[in-house]
């Protein structure tokens, strides 16, 4: 696959777009349909997109391994820190009443960072699979 | 919306004694180095038990805490609510994990790959978290969302034994896990469209009012063998053997110290506190069920346990065994039922983790834990043996060990009922338990030493303490019944005061 | 009774007819003058059936007997092979 | 609690725990040295000093001492030194422990004041000593062991059933009279029974001593059935129904034991046999009864521990003690037929032996309370004993035609052990006033009136001139190899077709309802193991979709039954 060149070509055109997409998604998570979850998956969608044309070495020096699995307790530790935050500025856990000086702006930054958190853990959960299936050897 | 401005701990405890561990298992994988890791994970479950202790005084002294999570107030958002039934679970649980995070180390270096082991630890806390939620919780869906968290950590913790037999147990325990999980969100959803609220005291409030409907019978259904699935009460109990027999040592101690004893909470969650005890012991004949199912399970299992070669798979059986008394307990629905299901649930996790802990010792030192290959040992390992034999003593119920103590209270019970027959049940069960640790006992005391005992010797110090501590304290709670006895009495009196 | 080992084949000394013969009459006259020794003393009967006279080396002989004949019997009913439980 | 109030029971289950743990030197040290603090703590404890410690909501009784208590304790204790002595040639971990434990339970059970530590202290001395029949190391050792820990094991159930009915029926936990009426006090008298060995309860004793080891027989002998007849003592003293009970136990095994050919089988009838007077004497319930009782249990110990020594000495020496292979030994062993001799004078109750002294007890209490047919069984009985202990045993051991064993004399501590033992009984049997001192009730006659001793002699005297005439004629049944049926033929022969047949017929109806699965029931052995052992349905590891199809069969049939509650 690596020869084919239409394909080489039209992937390195659509990446900068999924990820743009993606961003779209997690930020009118608020507003619209979408959230940390979908936008995490289309992230992944990106790095697993890249993988399945350019090979799996050339995914993971993008990507390598070890960034993989840090991200992946990185996003639960955000998600799970602003709900400390909230908690040490006043408020019971996961209250974002505190995070700001007004209750909506608190609510807004809170969930804006709850869906970051997700977004980071799922698409780096979801490049782990990637990684841990394309990585399989033949038996 | 609530709570004023400002950190103030004795407030937050609830939340802490979930979130600290979570926190805590999330900066474990990040580690990457596994002493590290250990480390890291011994601070937070020792502090994770300390929270509990604090909750469980704070409880003691002024009653029933409710924290409403994000702040939004109970019903509508999730409570977490700790009254003496849940302050009780969280105490054994956290402390069990502590206690067994000690012991780790040493055991995990020798079982788990170096690459593995932060990770090992990670899952430990996260599947801690999920036990603490479970008994923590208000709300029946939050509660299964944590059922989700502490099994699927613990499909990990068990796919990591070296043994290849342990991803096929972990694949069977996940497909039963799944189904028992399954049916239990069923329950939930069936009650939700019933009442309309998913708040374990809401719901209660609300059922009140209603008349017994073929909806709540078929979410009680549901729930009951959902959760007998998680608490492996015959005859759904078969997933359990290989998953401790194959599971690595910190692992079996672990899942026997707490998982099934979770589940046991959240079966008395359902029917005491959620059903009320006049649903669901007098209108349906759950008592005959439950009894005829214990009481299979006291003799079925034990008598298993006689005939295993596998140490791990002898007092694997023997739990399910020793579940059927305290299912029989629950079964009762009387003051000294519960009471005496309180105190096993308790005294188990005591013994049975003293047990494995004393198991993994012997793993670690000769990699095996036939029983062909542990005779003559005793005398290789005496402080480690002596202290199973006590533990052993505390399974069979001998007089002046905790497993006595609940014996005694489970037959007292079955007397308090009138059902005689049931003494005999008992008795019989443990002269069973006398031919199966009996059985351990004169293999590994008075049997020649064979060519893996020889050189066997005790485990390190981090190892020994735990399982000398824990065997002492069987001792210990077979003679001073003031913590088990008497919080359990209180917890029996305030689950049958019935639902208000 | 001899005190060193005795060797194969000699009989020892309660093993020759002469001597199970003296045993034997010394018991007998020992019985003798116990049954004579019951008309020197003075009886204090609990039971009637103590005042008939040599009632003691009656019963004594008597019950002896009857075990002995009862037990024979006995074997009659109960008796079986060394090996009878041993066998499936 | 003063430092001095402990029960010496406990200072030996803690020794025995200890000696599991020290090398041959160490255990020998305690074996020997437990017992002998343990008599003097227990001498140096005031009569009537009471301990009590609070638990689980009602006093346990730790420590109660009573002239009832007083000679049990001591007599146990002195068993425990003499059962030391007697096994120092041998190096066994397990029995030295086993042994210690047992009578440390044993010492602890009789100074127990309540009903719960009694309990305790009962299973303890079911469980230990069932290791000293293990210790044997064989298969016939093994099973006779299993039967006899579910008896013991019974008994023990049987005793908790008991006490908690009792409790609830009076409130009160303390060891004491119990009134035979209700089902609790029954079922305490029952557990007693099977542990004293009531006729058609007794084969454990038969089928499970003979089988235990060398030494181990000496302290089972000593132990269990003496604790029953305190326990008897201590709650049912005047309880009339013991007295047929204990007369039909005197007789019945005395024809068992001229046809068996095991002499420690013989013995272990025997044991029986006395257990019999102690009960009766137990059932008069007068002062000089009760004392009868004690004393004859306190005698008792001590000539039977002697005999059974002189047989596992001569078992040690030759590998047997089958009458039929056995005789001429008096030449190879003379001090062990000296010191068996004196424990069969002794056992047969003729004069200047402890026997005579203590068994005179009992008569005279029958005589008193004016029992006729009670007093002549029991001379009866006597003539019994003559025959089955204090002949046939020297005689087929040490006489007899000669069996051809040229062996050594006994070791050197047993010797010393039977010589202790058989100096007791001649010092007892002269000096009988050390005894009686020590009884629960003051003993004010001698035992030597010239007519208990002129009518006695001549009953026993009588009994071996019948014996003489016997052999003489050829009239005395042979010894022949053999196994007599008891009632355990019932579990043991019965039990096994029946069991058999059942589960042949669980299984066809099993396969009937779910297409050839395995039946669960089944309580044979053999059967529980095809079933729960690791090959069988249910010790199997199961397939996962024969779990989830557990777990559906589980929902449709709570779903059922529910909704059939609703209808």
């Amino acid at each position: 696959m690596k020869l084919d060149l239409i394909l080489r070509v039209m992937t390195k055109f659509i990446l900068p777009y999924i990820l743009v997409f993606a961003l779209y998604v997690q930020f009118h998570g608020d507003f619209g349909p979408g959230g940390g979850f979908q936008a995490g998956v289309i992230a992944a969608c990106m790095i697993i997109l890249y993988g399945l044309i350019f090979g799996l070495p050339a995914a993971q020096a993008i990507v390598p391994q070890g960034l993989v699995e840090f991200l992946i307790p990185l996003g639960v530790l955000i998600y799970a820190g602003t709900g400390v935050v909230g908690m040490l500025l006043g408020g019971n856990y996961l209250e974002y009443t505190y995070l700001a000086h007004e209750p909506s702006h608190g609510h807004h930054l809170g969930i804006l960072f709850v869906e970051l958190g997700v977004l980071i853990t799922v698409a780096s959960t979801m490049v782990a699979f990637f990684f841990a299936f394309a990585g399989r050897k033949r038996t | 919306m609530s709570a004023a401005p400002g950190f103030e701990l004795g407030h937050h405890l609830p939340a802490l004694q979930v979130v600290v561990p979570l926190i805590g298992a999330v900066i474990c994988a990040m580690l990457r180095n596994g002493t590290l890791a250990w480390g890291w994970a011994l601070i937070v479950s020792v502090l994770t038990a300390a929270i509990s202790t604090m909750l469980f005084v704070a409880v003691q002294a002024g009653g029933t805490i409710s924290y409403g999570l994000g702040g939004w107030a109970p019903p509508y958002g999730i409570e977490y609510r700790v009254d003496l039934l849940s302050a009780f679970i969280l105490l054994i649980v956290s402390w069990a994990g502590a206690i067994i995070m000690v012991y780790a180390r040493q055991s995990v270096m020798h079982e788990i790959d170096a690459g593995k082991r932060a990770w090992y630890y990670c899952m430990y806390l996260l599947c801690l978290t999920g036990l603490l939620g479970i008994a923590i919780t208000g709300d029946a869906f939050n509660a299964f969302v944590f059922m989700e968290v502490s099994s699927l950590s613990m499909y990990t913790l068990i796919a990591m034994g070296k043994n290849r037999r342990a991803l096929l147990s972990s694949y069977q325990y996940l497909i039963m896990g799944t189904i028992g999980a399954t049916f239990y969100v069923i329950g939930v959803g069936i009650l939700f469209t019933l009442t309309g609220s998913l708040n374990f005291v809401d719901i209660a409030e609300r059922l009140v009012t209603m008349q017994m409907e073929r909806p709540a019978i078929a979410a009680i259904t549901f729930l009951t063998v959902g959760i007998s699935l998680k608490l492996a009460l015959f005859p759904l109990h078969s997933w359990l053997p290989n998953a401790y027999a194959y599971a690595p040592s910190v692992t079996t101690s672990f899942l026997a110290g707490t998982a099934t004893k979770v589940a046991i909470y959240l079966l008395m969650r359902i029917f005491f506190s959620t059903f009320g005890e006049a649903k669901v012991f007098e209108i349906l004949p759950t008592t005959t069920i439950l009894v005829l199912l214990s009481v299979s399970a006291m003799i079925g299992a034990s008598l298993v346990a006689v005939f295993q070669d596998d140490v791990k798979r002898v007092l694997a059986y023997s739990s399910v065994a020793q579940v059927g008394y305290i299912t029989l307990g629950i079964a009762l629905a009387n003051d000294l039922g519960l009471t005496s299901a309180l105190v096993h649930i308790f005294n188990h996790a005591l013994m049975k983790t003293a047990l494995f802990l004393a198991v993994g010792a012997v793993f670690l030192r000769i990699g095996s834990v036939r029983l062909h290959d542990l005779d003559g040992i005793g005398p290789k390992m005496p402080v480690t043996m002596a202290a199973f034999a006590l533990a052993g003593f505390a399974l069979i119920g001998t007089p002046g060990t905790a497993g006595f103590v609940s014996k005694y209270y489970l037959a007292a019970a079955v007397i308090d009922k009138g059902w005689w027959g049931l003494v005999f049940v008992i008795a019989a069960s443990s002269l069973i338990a006398v031919f199966y640790v009996g059985r351990l006992l004169e293999a590994i005391w008075f049997r020649a030493p064979g060519a893996l005992a020889q050189k066997a010797s005790d485990p390190p110090l981090s190892m020994l303490l735990p399982i000398v501590g824990l065997s002492l304290a069987v001792i210990w709670f077979g003679v001073d019944t003031r913590l088990t006895v008497d919080v359990a009495h209180n917890i029996a009196t305030m689950l049958l005061g019935g639902v208000k | 009774m001899s005190d060193k080992t005795p060797k194969d084949g000699e009989p020892g000394w309660f093993e020759r007819k002469r001597n199970i013969d003296k045993v034997w009459y010394v018991l007998l006259v020992f019985g003798a003058i116990l049954t004579a020794s019951e008309f020197l003393y003075e009886h204090h009967p609990h039971f009637a059936i103590e005042e008939i006279p040599v009632f003691y080396e009656i019963f004594g002989f008597l019950a002896f007997v009857f075990i002995v004949f009862a037990g024979k019997a006995l074997r009659k009913l109960i008796m079986r092979d060394e090996d009878y439980y041993d066998r499936d | 609690m003063t430092a001095i109030d402990v029960n010496p029971g406990l200072l030996m289950i803690a020794a025995g725990l200890l000696a599991c743990l020290l090398p041959r030197v160490g255990r020998q040290l305690l074996t020997l040295g437990t017992p002998v603090a343990g008599l003097l703590l227990l001498i140096a404890t005031p009569m009537g000093a009471l301990t009590t410690l609070p638990i689980f909501g009602y006093d346990l009784t730790l420590l109660r001492l009573d002239g009832l208590a007083f000679p049990f304790g001591i007599i146990f204790l002195i068993a425990a030194f003499l059962n030391a002595i007697f096994a120092l040639h041998q190096d066994d971990r397990l029995q030295d422990s086993a042994v210690m434990i047992y009578g440390g339970a044993a010492v602890g059970a009789v100074l127990a004041g309540d009903l719960a530590s009694l309990f305790i202290y009962w299973e303890l001395t079911a469980v230990s000593s069932v290791f000293l029949i293990l210790a044997s190391r064989t298969e016939r050792a093994y099973s006779a062991a299993m039967r006899y820990l579910v008896w013991q094991i019974g008994s023990g159930v049987l005793l908790l059933a008991g006490i908690l009915l009792h409790y609830q029926e009076t409130g009160s936990m303390a060891f004491t009279t119990i009134t035979l009426g209700s089902v609790g006090s029954w079922a305490i008298f029952l557990a007693f029974g099977i542990k004293c060995a009531f006729p058609l309860l007794h084969n454990w004793v038969q089928d499970a001593y003979p089988e235990a080891t060398i030494t181990g027989t000496v302290a089972l002998s000593a132990f269990t059935t003496k604790l029953a007849v305190y326990a008897f003592a201590r709650s049912f003293a005047g309880e009339e129904l013991l007295i047929p009970i204990g007369v039909v136990m005197t007789c019945f095994p005395v024809f068992f034991a001229v046809i068996e050919n095991d002499l420690r089988r013989v013995l272990a009838f025997s044991l029986n046999n006395q257990l019999g007077f102690m009960l009766v004497g137990i059932g008069i319930g007068s002062e000089i009864a009760i004392n009868g009782a004690v004393s004859h249990a306190f005698a008792h110990i001590i000539y039977k521990s002697l005999l059974f020594m002189s047989m596992g000495a001569v078992l040690y020496r030759t590998g047997t003690v089958k009458a039929s292979e056995l005789g001429g030994l008096y030449k190879s062993m003379p001090l062990t037929t000296i010191f068996c001799i004196i424990g069969a004078l002794s056992i047969a109750g003729f004069p200047l032996t402890s026997g005579f002294v203590t068994k005179n007890l009992t008569l005279t209490g029958a005589e008193y309370a004016g029992y006729f047919w009670i007093w002549l069984l029991l001379i009866f009985a006597s003539a019994g004993v003559m025959e089955h202990s204090g002949i046939k045993i020297p005689f087929f051991a040490f006489f007899s035609h000669d069996g051809g064993h040229r062996v050594k004399e006994a070791p050197v501590n047993m010797l010393i052990a039977m010589g202790i033992a058989a100096g007791a009984c001649i010092f007892i049997g002269i000096f009988p006033q050390t005894l009686y001192s020590i009884l629960p009730y003051e003993v004010t006659k001698s035992p030597y009136s010239v007519q208990s001793v002129v009518t006695k002699t001549q009953l026993l005297t009588f009994s071996i001139i019948a014996f003489g005439v016997l052999i003489r004629a050829g009239l005395y049944p042979k010894e022949i190899p053999s196994t007599n049926l008891n009632t355990d033929w019932l579990y043991r022969h019965v039990g096994r077709y029946f069991v058999g047949v059942l589960a042949y017929m669980a299984r066809w109806a099993w396969a009937g309802v779910c297409g050839g699965w395995r039946a669960t029931l089944g309580a044979a052995h053999g059967l529980i193991r095809r079933h729960y052992g690791p090959d069988g349905a249910m010790g199997s590891a199961w397939p996962t979709g024969q779990m989830a199809f557990w777990a559906t069969v589980m929902i449709a049939a709570y779903s059922l039954i529910g909704f059939w509650y609703l209808l």
